[in-house]
């Protein structure tokens, strides 16, 4: 019933200048690689990028950075990354930095259809300029309106052919909100199964808000190993 | 004046002292960097569940090597394992837990603290801007909101003062301040001094201190 | 004049016209009652799938006797089955689906449609109030919103109306009304006549409907 | 770590006259009804019942109504029940009417700190007399507040010791938002588990949001049976 593509280059080719894309993952975790490697090779610019962080300076979103392709960035935490800085201070790119609980929430209510809605983070804070407050039982709180993006690019550890996804651990992040918010949602998954082969009460992401998928193997980086020594 | 103990013991001791603010039964969120370091101290008699904003309800112990999945990290973006009894959820739900108070505590790090509550610790004008992060939607979500820091900064100057001079995290939201001279509260009359960490004095206390504290009862009686 | 059809075959005749605005690949809500028979008529060719703002998208066939589970309804309360590559989801995440636009067709019963596309379907004054279910919600998600019921009342009075009388269940949310006599579609113009159904006139639908109709260019082309 | 009760009775008794409670279900399914049952018994008066429907005349929340435990109603839908209607011409019953959606979304928001948020639903109807109105991109929309409740009751098929839960089927429709917005959540459950027993991807309820639980069997009853004939 969905779009399958058989290559990432496929997956993306929809993508074009100026689009508004918003990335699933947290750090280097749950992001969509393959699909993000596809961008950059497509050499599509003007990129609004929606997304957490913006990966590091030679993997994830990180990639797009390097060959400027992005023009704005709106994300919670882009510290992993010097080209990042660069580009800042140098004016090339502009950058939205929003809480992180509130760009998740922002996110999930462009997909739900609520255009804006009260939120207590940054209250007294920089954020807060140009932002209303109003005080609801005597608390502050800012003005948030919803996100949507034109693509939504997200990685999931099974798919079916209906577009229901599940989610691997902390790999899910952002990416259920996410995958609601964009009007037009692929997804990068590590299983494509059959119809039938989830069970209906585990699915993270109904199929509803999938339109096309791509299967892949994932290099999966690691950030920060951090073990415990064997006693 | 105490002795000079080296960075990591001053982190330890004041890592040690934070986690007497934890009761069995919490749920607690544990910020990036000295924070985290608390759970290597949770006494083991204590209940505890750790929320990663990320999205885990129970984070476990480091992952021996064989362990390690890298779809598995904390928002410090250290591979974890999850605990016994833990739970995965998306970050919009993970922060509806943390905006809608049904944490019990959180413990960040911080670079100011003011007599107010108010809480500086994300931005140093001039310097990049690495982002936010979680920090200003905890702080107005946990229960009690404990920041944990050095009393003084490198130069020497108190980081406890009368208003922050650096961007906020968040508008009068400190319930306690520990550092490695003191532990101090957020209380409607202003900061109370209610605990001397070992090694200094009240008068070492106030001194290092830019914002007005009252002495606790407690202490006071305690030095007569 | 049309025959008097008894009144399960006129809700047949609907249904069926109706089940034409469904295109394969589509996800759809079917209201309880007469919408709800929609579902017996979706070709075998159409890949559809149903959603039920209880929290299930993909709703299946009734269940044989020895299928039924308490646990498993649709928004009309009866039993059903789950299609294969269904998935279940809370409330708040249903309509979510619903007010995000995702569904692309609504087909709902209507007690009143009026020339600018406000509906009635809820709410009689004077009798008991039942509740709007989550009709207000779904007239304002389905990117298209069809409303099915009979061309006048019980008394001969026109159902489609300059102004809506009843209490609305949406403000311009209809863009297509289909009748036992008529298809007729919400323009910004007003009322577009574009299909009259077998057994009646472009005369005697005009007749039998208060607000303005534009007969369509396809249906005068057709009457020439 | 949670409070596990062992009677309906006892998960029941800390809820007085007056208190405000929100109960899970829609229709007949996914109730809590054993906890509706020591309701009943308890006696407790003066309730203030947030719930998609009110039960039907001899079941679910139809029981505290008919035993006249309820002051007000706030729900979308109230048809299946006759002593209902005659408390409520009687003015012995208050209702609020909220559409279904928006109340999902609304207790949803109670639960995760939004005082409140902009819907369609309801703009240029009844239910939005002495609600601000707020255009955005064009489009109207209504405040709407987040809702909050004294106690919750949910009903679950699986529940853990640490709270955790997982529903099934359309059974877990209000649930899981009913369960975050509890100042107090118990939790029925048919079956409850150890500790480690859940797969921690598919929990639907993470238990931070659930005090106690309670294990029982349900009767279940069935509201509309409709059944296809064998061929």
């Amino acid at each position: 019933m969905k779009t399958i593509y058989s290559t990432f280059q496929e997956a993306v080719k929809d993508i074009k200048d100026h689009s508004t894309i918003m990335v699933g993952g947290f750090g280097l975790v749950g992001i969509p690689e393959n699909l993000i490697l596809a961008l950059v090779e497509s050499e599509v610019k003007h990129l609004t990028v929606i997304s957490n962080n913006c990966g590091v300076d030679d993997w994830g979103l990180g990639l797009l950075l390097k060959n400027k392709q992005i023009d704005k960035m709106i994300g919670s935490y882009v510290g992993e990354n010097k080209e990042f800085e660069r580009q800042v201070l140098a004016g090339e790119l502009e950058v939205e930095l929003t809480p992180q609980g509130t760009l998740a929430e922002r996110i999930r209510a462009g997909g739900a259809g609520i255009p804006a809605f009260y939120s207590p983070a940054g209250v007294g804070t920089p954020i807060a300029e140009g932002k209303e407050v109003r005080t609801f039982n005597g608390k502050d709180y800012l003005l948030q309106t919803g996100l949507k993006a034109d693509f939504s690019l997200v990685r999931a550890e099974y798919g079916d052919h209906a577009g229901n996804l599940i989610y691997n651990k902390t790999a899910r992040n952002f990416n259920p909100e996410i995958a609601t918010a964009g009007e037009v949602t692929i997804a990068e998954v590590e299983n494509l199964v059959d119809i039938g082969e989830m069970d209906p009460d585990r699915i993270h992401t109904p199929g509803i808000y999938v339109q096309g998928l791509v299967e892949g193997n994932q290099e999966k980086r690691i950030e920060r190993l951090t073990i415990k020594k064997q006693a | 004046m105490a002795a000079n103990l080296d960075k990591a013991t001053v982190r330890e001791k004041i890592a040690k002292r934070a986690e007497q603010e934890i009761e069995s039964g919490y749920y607690v969120n544990l910020g990036i960097g000295m924070p985290t370091m608390v759970a290597n101290y949770i006494q083991d008699d204590k209940q505890v569940v750790l929320q990663s904003e990320n999205g885990l309800l129970g984070i476990g112990r480091s992952p021996y090597e064989s362990e390690v999945d890298p779809d598995l990290i904390n928002a410090g973006k250290e591979t974890v394992t999850a605990s016994k009894g833990a739970a995965y959820c998306s970050s919009a739900e993970s922060f509806a837990m943390v905006r809608g108070e049904h944490l019990d505590l959180a413990i960040l790090g911080g670079m100011e603290g003011a007599q107010n509550g108010d809480l500086a610790n994300w931005m140093i004008p001039g310097k990049m801007i690495k982002g936010m992060g979680g920090a200003m939607d905890i702080v107005h979500g946990a229960k009690k909101v404990v920041i944990i820091m050095d009393h003084v900064n490198k130069h020497g100057d108190p980081k406890i003062l009368k208003e922050c001079r650096l961007p906020l995290t968040g508008q009068g939201v400190v319930d306690r301040i520990i550092t490695d001279r003191a532990v101090i509260d957020v209380e409607p009359k202003g900061l109370v001094l209610v605990d001397v960490l070992e090694g200094w004095t009240v008068e070492e206390v106030v001194e290092s201190t830019e914002a007005e504290l009252v002495v606790s009862d407690r202490l006071l009686q305690q030095s007569n």
